[in-house]
């Protein structure tokens, strides 16, 4: 699939901490070979999220895949949890090795 | 005597949030604070469970249940008239119809300091109080709809932390028996005042948070987060009669009633019901409420309690 | 402003942790639409952080923007913590959705 | 008397495990509790060894270095009989020879609560025991090869967090001695069996998790996990008579050698035996062996040691 | 070395905790400028790594520097541990400010 | 008696550390010590103050004021004199001027196991002695210039994580009183000792640390962290006659003015003094003068300050 010369795309999302289990739910049916999460805090339009408790941290979600599993991905993140979750989402293309993998 | 200190430990995080110093605790200590409490809580009160449970408790068990149903459909109503939006009212309401264990802990402090009697099963009822409210706020605004998925909500409701460790706690308890847990009363004897303490003293500065926010969403939510503690006092003591339950307990289920949920709702409604507006509970719940019920309102519906008896 | 086919800049800074608020409180002065935060240690030209307590860690600020800001920025960092602080920072370009948000 | 709550805390924590429930405890809580108890072994080990220290210990902590030997040699041919690669089960009978400090702080709460004497410096046994099953196992799959950087993998396990914990709360409690410890008392007495339900809870979280895991790896692991701890407690109870230790500190050997390590050697064995598949060592360690030795191997290793001494 | 015009490489490496001191020390030989670690938790082929306990978490090692030496880092960690170790790593261009650190 | 188990636990952490083991304590660890220290401390220092407090204290405040300054500028000269550029001695010179609250916490229990009385209000000292060096040290290196952002300045200082504790529980203790403090007492009684443990365990391997960068900046800065403890002391005893301290009071007071800062001053100087060298003054502080403090130090000056009194 997709291109071979070990060129991915890295999808980054950052959301509201309590979506975690369901948005990695999600990722891991619409096909994502895995994926990496992280804690962080931070500030958008909906406000200061600082992580100080349970219902306020952010999760920092990664997953490299090819192009258009990247697309598909936030495109259904971004219909499903944008509007109403403090979230964004961000594409950058990486460099792999053993493409394979992904 | 003095001051409650573990109240001035809340009123120390308040005033050290408001002027904005560099304190703050560790998330994972904040964390493990609320899981000492809860898991103490419910072993004290399955501990004395095994000792006192009677067939009565069945029927006192259902009527909480009823009590948890009735009070999002009156906070509901209330939030309506004070023009809200519907789903942003049945989100409070679900919130005011559920329990704050913390405030739970405070109650359970202040009665052991008085020295006041009480039922020692009363954690249970907090378990119980935890669910109906969510569930009704989840109907009242999406009424009963398919598109919610129940069995998934249901799952993280009643597998959510705080009920996990009510209830763990609780059957660990019972299944245990006093001399057994012997070597764990730490955890409810002397170890559960520094805990609580520790435990206000973050609740007072994310509460000075929400109480910057409450200056946004204004008047009317102010309103609702200071009437609605003395209906729910007061629901809480007519179940409390109809149930037959000493001054000490009465003046726990109002306390119960009075007090708004601030972790385990927040979390199930941001899920169930996306949209709604989660700084309006949590200001309310956590900015007015919860500082009004562990300030002023316990020992007023200890009074109220005990005026109740006397009268009858 | 910018650029309006949703390609941004990512402005990546790792600092110590101490400048953290200040460094934040000049971000949203300077205009950044928002900031992500998270916790790391490391080791560069001013020696080893090891994060293991409160004056040795590094913070890890994300913050995507349009390209000129994203320059301005580290511009600014650069001109007022590069020289007394322990820092890094850099620029990615980046694909976003809803580009309006940044 | 009832179930003992340390025991059940760690069912509470497989039962949440299994039904998927939100709960999880915040890794620095759990880092925290195997520090504590780890201190709280070697301290207490050490403030009584500075009071019972006497020549025939010496004799006794060299049989105890041949048990860790000895153990990691009987269980590897066990595991290739039941046709495990050779580097996997090098590997996990590098776990079986070593030992855990978690069943070892059960079954020192077991003792204190049931009354039962035991020899004071048992923790050191729990130090010595912890390394030479590495070494024994890293031969068993390399052979003496001149590829494996001993020096560097030395000062991993000598230097290894459970370890130092063990050997620095002992030397601290020998060089302070009884009196001067009091004020850190509370370590190993008030705070222990609290530290430890804590503990469990959490390590029944994780138990859970491979439990599930073992259904792949399948009958022969299980096999393994279940046979082997009657193995070791019998080795345990051999050497036990030989070193002429009390019932209890037999009883206490015995569950030393049926234990299995979980936390320091899993480190150490990916390090320096990256190719072992670690979900094997610790699906049998974590899922089956540790349950099985503080549910039902605990209270039967007492009672034949009861037996043994009995008969003698 | 390498350009000069600020151009660089990020190298993200992410991989289980337990060999985090190893493989620093192995950048480190080779002569990585520096580098920022944080924790993750993530899935991948190996399965899930939820970062609950001491063995069980995963790192996220990141390393600016030349692309050649990027390459050569990520090379070396290709042999070395990629066989036998839960890892994946990828590479990204970016835009540095003072070259010269890197 | 034997060594001190609290002092040894340092000693653990620096050897631990030396040896280059992995045994570290998870970050959030450390923070909920250091907060249940100062907690602690400020709580039981506010329960006795509002039983002692008199119009005398008032003057001793002035005079533990005007220490906090005299301090510094007689550091400074001396910081000079090794030929420390201005900047970096002036940064030095705030954290000998100011206290360090961990070597507070080890002579509080020293004075207790050794059974000396000191003035119970103590704490307070230690909250006022905590800024003025700071300032001090800002003039120093920069005069009275207009760059410094004081307003800003003054919010990071007083504002502090350390202070605001200690000052939180002062008052707290102060409004509450003894009687309604009874069940916190933990905090400083019995799980004092325990905290203070392991927060050295942890102090012990943070030095272990910074002892190894001391090989860097050299011989100069050795003597000025093994003279000006003896210094600071000195002016401690003096001062603590002008104020007519106990024995034990005096002692505390001299350990103060030996005891440089490492967790105040260390965040408020990069700040406001960023291009001075941090690893100069933590070298100092952390890895040479609160070790030779609670090893030796303190033993010192309570001797000193009972000679002392016997000759006056
Ligand atoms: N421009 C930005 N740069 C970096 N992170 C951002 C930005 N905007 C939002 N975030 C992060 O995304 C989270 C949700 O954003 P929002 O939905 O805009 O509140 C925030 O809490 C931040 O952590
Ligand atoms: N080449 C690098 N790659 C990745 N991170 C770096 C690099 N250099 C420095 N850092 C990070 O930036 C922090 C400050 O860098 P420095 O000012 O060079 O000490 C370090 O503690 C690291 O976390
Ligand atoms: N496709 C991916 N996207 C993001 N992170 C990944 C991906 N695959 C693996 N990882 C991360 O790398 C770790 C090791 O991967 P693996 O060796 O595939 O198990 C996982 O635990 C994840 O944290
Ligand atoms: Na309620
Ligand atoms: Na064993
Ligand atoms: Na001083």
């Amino acid at each position: 699939m997709a291109d071979n010369n070990g060129t991915r795309t890295l999808l980054t999302i950052i959301c509201e901490a309590v979506l975690e289990t369901r948005l990695l739910h999600d990722l891991e049916s619409l096909g994502a070979p895995g994926w990496t999460v992280s804690d962080a805090r931070g500030r958008g339009s909906r406000g200061i999220r600082t992580a100080g408790w349970d219902n306020d941290g952010n999760v920092r979600v990664e997953v490299v895949c090819a192009r258009e599993l990247a697309v598909k991905l936030s495109e259904h993140v971004q219909q499903h949890f944008y509007q109403d979750y403090a979230m964004i989402c961000f594409l950058t293309p990486v460099e792999v090795l053993r493409p394979h993998k992904f | 005597m003095g001051w409650d200190p573990v109240v001035l430990f809340f009123v120390f995080g308040v005033v050290a949030g408001l002027l904005r110093s560099e304190l703050k605790l560790p998330p994972a200590l904040y964390e493990t604070l609320s899981i000492l409490l809860l898991l103490a809580i419910g072993l004290h009160g399955g501990v004395e469970l095994a000792a006192q449970a009677s067939p009565a408790l069945v029927g006192q068990m259902l009527l909480v249940l009823v009590m948890g149903v009735v009070l999002p459909l009156i906070a509901f109503p209330l939030l309506r008239a004070l023009r809200f939006g519907r789903v942003d009212a049945a989100s409070v309401a679900a919130h005011y119809g559920s329990v704050s264990a913390g405030t739970f802990a405070v109650v359970v402090a202040y009665m052991l300091a008085e020295g006041v009697f009480f039922e020692s099963y009363m954690p249970l009822f907090v378990a119980i109080l935890e669910i109906p409210a969510i569930l009704v706020g989840i109907v009242l605004a999406r009424g009963l709809s398919t598109t919610t998925n129940w069995s998934e909500l249901g799952r993280e409701i009643f597998l959510g932390k705080s009920i996990v460790l009510l209830l763990g706690g609780l059957l660990i308890g019972v299944l245990a028996g006093k001399e057994a847990v012997a070597p764990l009363e730490p955890l409810y004897t002397s170890m559960f005042a520094p805990v609580l303490a520790l435990f206000l003293l973050e609740m007072g500065l994310i509460a000075s948070r929400h109480m910057g926010s409450l200056r946004e969403s204004g008047l009317r939510l102010a309103i609702f987060a200071l009437v609605m503690p003395w209906v729910g006092a007061a629901v809480g003591l007519g179940f409390a009669t109809l149930m037959g339950l000493s001054v000490g307990g009465a003046a726990m289920l109002a306390t119960l009633g009075a007090s708004a949920s601030y972790i385990a709702v927040p979390a199930a409604m941001r899920l169930a019901l996306p949209e709604a507006n989660p700084s309006l509970s949590l200001g309310a719940s956590l900015g007015i409420t919860f500082p009004f019920n562990i300030i002023f309102g316990i020992p007023l519906y200890l009074q109220a309690a005990q005026w109740l008896q006397a009268g009858v």
